[in-house]
């Protein structure tokens, strides 16, 4: 048991920090707003060898476990970073996994070519998929298959709430990957991978939510004192920081377990999941509010926060309908007659 | 205790819900959409039927509605989710200087405002004065028979079409700060003046406005030298009977009924069936009945010529903290097709419940956040001791 | 319009206050914690004629309506008042409206004999009913009829959260005395009644925990201050009178419209029961939590509010089912195909 | 980060587990239902195993058991539901004592309190001083060789039941509240104590403590005269480590889906079919798995030596404002029956809803209220300036 960064963990989370601090600002993150994507960082983390780090060396990829990716990922919640590093990921992840072997993978760990995923076994025709506006590759499940489209380049994005490059897409003329009980367990795997993922940046996106919100009621006068002395702010903070710290340990659990390939992996990767939502929303919500109009001001950066903690997780769907899934992990399904 | 209205106010809502059906097409809803949350030429039918009028209080001339019946046709026009910010603008500055003004701005200004050929806008605000309004720092300088004014104001919505703002300035700093006030209404064409477009997360478009030795003669000032905080009790008081925002849920719940019960969920029942949903739909409905309640109240003390408060601070906390609480709700439910922008994708009301989700943060901050609200409540209703 | 008691129903409730306030007074209110009734208060009242004061006075009642029994009502919950006088009212309000030559009735009206009735349709073959260890008379729902228990003070009270009369009924042997839609239509109808009458007490109730906790933090020093000066405490309060106020106002508005038998009684009862349930709990355990320790003494009367926040509406079951019964009032219940 | 527990760690949740199944009977926790929520002899099967004395840090001379070891200790005696109040108690004080008493205090309490034969009951809070501790009033007068003690302490928890308090007095009235502080281990035995109960809300038995002329020699005085407040800063520390209240949900959370699975709805469905119902189950044993991580990280922190502070108020905060809002859902859930009291009309778990319901309200209030835990992450982690 060991709940801090290793030295090593440290090096890389200095490295990609130091990344996104540059390539990720805030500025580029509004120079981004119109496509949700930044091809440029997309350029520099593929020249940092970030797209494929957590690939098997044997498929070209940097060998690293799902933990390193963890650490990416709590900072791009941090800087609410404009690249589809968790989709291509998890992913790219998925099709090592099934074919080590197959054409793509050296182009996609080299991020040259860029996968994501449906996150919901298709149903309709068509399918709105995140960062689904940029994937060169997009993969779904149905009828207890997995498909790829291999030329995904053509959907047009959907401008939405937070400014994510997702776009509707029709898996008719997909290849299929795998099929059967292999099929939906790697699905399954690679969802889980995902909802993790995701539940780590929103912890990172909800801190740094406080963060900023903290640091101006530090700095904003009203009635004559920093409004940060006033106790019913204080204890909205103190709140929001709380479930922020609980979703942090609960989604590095999630990550563990995964990485383990732990029994408990895909329940753990659910609830950090609808845990991190909304303790990142809650987070957004207070420190928008918190600034007063300018909250809500374009000018003021907590309203990018206050999007995207609604609109990356809402990337999965209805959570009411992933709080059923859970149930259906833990609970009986009938009564004892 | 009686909750019917009378029978002129039941009427006179048949005649708004009339008149909804005939005025408040899809294009007006439409060019709110753009960000400025007015349209003139609906304000202009307003006008036209005398409701601008008949909302200023019968003892300043104007009037021929009751305060319930002004209550009847803002909850209509709320419930149809139609742009009332400018009425209630025309009807509090009509108003105020019907009781307050002199002559030159009872003549200049107030035919043109109740006919709907002319809007204030609201300058309160400054960077640094947000909640604590009071402490208005724009300095207006008595030169000769002019005021040279210095400053600068946010959140003057609606400024980029106005033609006069409703100005706080401040012409004494010696004094306690509710003392050195002083209002002036001033027309937005004068020189020296600036208006930048401020963008917010949700819709709406607003403005900081630049006052750079703008000179006016003293028939723009409206009360008292430094006597500013006795227009802005009135001001206040004329907002009281008129202010929206009681009702911002019904448009986002319609759009949501109407699109669960159209739309199905990945395991391909509709969403409406779902007693999740469904429960929080009960949920919204009741906390919109709640707001009904609040309302109504209101609408009767405003009857009743009774000077509320602390009641307004009520209905305004529990509407606006309910609605955010809604719209984050129904953009869950809706899913990921919740997200889209109005117009993407065919997503029947998709950019509804988004833009709803974008709005509502702001309607827990404008007017007074929730928190001077609950401090209001906390003194005024319940007494307890003063912390700030 | 005229949000005011008037002044007739002014002195209604000025006569009631001094009745509650020498009969239920707190004291009073303690010494019936065992059994939840409290037999010389309900012998008194009986001297009011205020059991029967809601009955038609063909059937020997005082002929006034739901809104005096509002009144009255509301000071029950103030008071915390251990007599069945909601259930009472209800219960011979239907038997009247059924039957107006029933034999009973003169007695009922009187408060002799006390009525109750079981607030879900029965299903089970016994049901727990409120005020069912001191009703004589009980009424039941079943398979399209309505069921009296005539001899019904056989039921020893189970001993509860809210140190509230239940007793666990059967209806076998009961007398049929309505059946088919008329059966039904009265049933909900009393029910209703019941709702709307229980969120006006548990309105009262609220407010006078609100009242509880404000006084005591406007007398409560520590760290050199009153801990009613503290913001965090203040927007606690507001936030629950708030909630209160809104109660006040739609519960008021609930038993208007069934006095007017208009269309959305039954619809505004169940919405003003199920947000009067959250907003009196809300109110007392805001007002407890505000105490400190002595909340949880039992010497303190706030515990007292807070118990029977949650235990008199819970009569009811499961409030979660009652917003489903509320959504099929409002709501389609199939999508468009 | 590595989540996984050392090996001896497993292994000794495994004992514990095995522990448990033997000796936490149903008369046990029965036992724990007329009010006093200790019982001897599970305590004193905990001390034959050494798990008192374990929990003893090892430079203080006890040891043999880690930091992880005794949060695995109390993490499954917690899941179970059994009564750990006074073992927490005996470590706390055992620890303290062996840290900074007299021969005296060591050599009369420490053995006794390891072998699980005595306990101490804490006495810090008075009527007037709840949050505030430091404002303690308890006067002890020092008269020869003797002190003498007056005063009052209230939530005396247990007093009636142990030998000695550990008791918190003024000596000096003339400085700054913290620094005029000294504590006393005293025997309840004492000529001029009494002990009256205090029943609460919950099934908790408590107690008001009065002191009459206590006479005591100095040997019970532990730490300096007026240094009282570095003997409560050790206590807290030792507290850190073994402090329950981080699962007070699980045991409910068992009562109640076992409750939902026998049980039908008046529908004819069981209630463990309906998804409100299982939402808010999933909901619940999220909110277990959040304090589980908070749990861990405060055991992890601890096995480090590290001093934390905030981490326990967020913990504390989060288990206990969650596990109120669970009594709340599952009595609702559980009907009109959630309302009865234990061994009432055959309800199956009935009366364990009902008493989480009422319990619950305390676990906010005791041990730091929330408000006092928001004030201290807010000034401690947050930095954010003090407000009182």
């Amino acid at each position: 048991m060991y709940l801090r960064l290793s030295p090593d963990e440290e090096s890389i989370k200095d490295i990609f920090d130091s990344f996104f601090d540059t390539e990720c600002s805030i500025e580029r993150v509004r120079s981004s707003e119109d496509s949700g994507f930044d091809a440029d960082a997309w350029q520099r983390f593929v020249e940092t060898g970030g797209p494929g780090m957590c690939l098997p060396e044997i498929c070209g990829g940097g060998g690293a476990d799902l933990t390193t990716a963890a650490i990416v990922a709590d900072l791009l919640g941090r800087y609410v970073a404009p690249i589809p590093f968790i989709e291509h990921v998890v992913a790219t992840r998925l099709i090592a996994s099934l074919d080590q072997n197959n054409a793509d993978l050296p182009q996609l760990a080299t991020g040259e070519l860029i996968a994501s995923m449906a996150l919901q076994p298709l149903s309709e025709s068509t399918e709105i998929v995140p960062a689904g506006a940029v994937a060169n590759r997009i993969i779904g499940f149905r009828g207890g298959e997995i498909i790829v489209i291999e030329n995904a380049n053509n959907a047009s994005p959907l401008r939405n709430t937070a400014n994510l490059p997702i776009a509707r897409h029709s898996f008719d003329g997909g290849t299929v990957i795998a099929s059967g009980d292999k099929a939906r367990y790697w699905y399954q795997k690679a969802r889980s991978e995902w909802q993790a993922l995701m539940a780590v940046a929103l912890t990172g996106l909800g801190r740094k939510a406080v963060d900023i919100g903290v640091t101006y009621a530090k700095e904003r006068y009203q009635f004559g004192v920093l409004i940060g002395s006033f106790q019913g702010i204080q204890h909205g903070f103190a709140s929001a920081i709380t479930n922020i710290e609980g979703s942090h340990f609960l989604s590095s659990r999630a990550i563990a377990a995964l990485q383990e390939n732990a029994n408990r992996g895909e329940q753990l990767a659910g609830m950090a999941f609808l845990f991190a939502s909304e303790a990142a929303l809650n987070a957004a919500a207070t420190s928008l509010q918190y600034h007063g109009g300018y909250g809500f001001a374009e000018e003021y950066d907590v309203q990018l926060y206050y999007r995207r903690a609604k609109g990356w997780p809402l990337q999965l769907g209805d959570p009411g309908l992933e709080y059923q899934r859970i149930a259906n992990l833990y609970l009986p399904k009938e009564g004892v007659h | 205790m009686d909750w019917s209205f009378p029978p002129e106010a039941e009427e006179f809502r048949n005649e708004v819900k009339e008149f909804i059906a005939e005025h408040l097409t899809d294009d007006v809803i439409n060019s709110t959409h753009d960000g400025t949350i007015h349209n003139w030429e609906f304000h202009q039918k307003i006008a036209e039927r005398g409701w601008l009028g008949g909302a200023v209080p019968s003892e300043l001339g104007g009037g021929g509605k009751s305060a319930i019946e002004m209550a009847v046709m803002i909850e209509e026009l709320q419930l149809a989710g139609a742009p009332i910010d400018g009425m209630g603008v025309a009807i509090v500055v009509a108003s105020v200087v019907l009781e307050l003004g002199n002559d030159h701005l009872k003549e200049t200004l107030v035919p043109k405002l109740l006919s709907g050929e002319t809007l204030v806008s609201f300058g309160y605000t400054e960077p640094d004065s947000g909640s604590d309004v009071a402490a208005a720092q724009t300095r207006a300088v008595k030169n000769g028979s002019e005021w040279i004014i210095n400053g600068q104001k946010m959140w003057t919505t609606m400024a980029h079409i106005a033609d006069y703002v409703l100005l706080l300035t401040r012409t004494n700093p010696d004094v306690p700060k509710h003392k050195g006030l002083t209002f002036f209404i001033v027309p937005l064409d004068a020189e020296g003046i600036e208006i930048q477009p401020v963008h917010t997360m949700g819709t709406e478009r607003s403005n900081a406005t630049f006052y750079d030795d703008v000179r006016i003669g003293d028939e723009w000032r409206i009360g008292d030298i430094d006597g500013g905080w006795e227009i802005m009790k009135a001001a206040l008081k004329y907002e009281r009977g008129i202010a929206g925002g009681q009702f911002p849920s019904p448009p986002l719940i319609d759009a949501f009924i109407d699109y669960a019960q159209k739309t199905t969920a990945p395991d391909g029942s509709y969403i409406i069936e779902n007693p999740v949903v469904r429960e929080r739909i009960v949920r919204s409905l009741i906390d919109v009945e709640v707001c009904r309640g609040f309302a109504y109240n209101t609408a009767f003390l405003a009857s009743e010529g009774v000077m509320f408060g602390v009641e307004g601070s009520m209905t305004k906390l529990f509407a606006s903290e309910s609605y955010k609480k809604h719209s984050k709700w129904f953009i869950d439910m809706a899913g990921v097709e919740g997200l889209l922008y109005l117009g993407e994708d065919d997503a029947p009301v998709g950019g509804v419940i988004d833009e709803h989700f974008r709005h509502a943060p702001v309607t827990t901050i404008y007017g007074g956040t929730s928190e001077i609200s609950r401090n209001l409540i906390a003194e005024g209703l319940l007494g307890l001791p003063r912390t700030r």
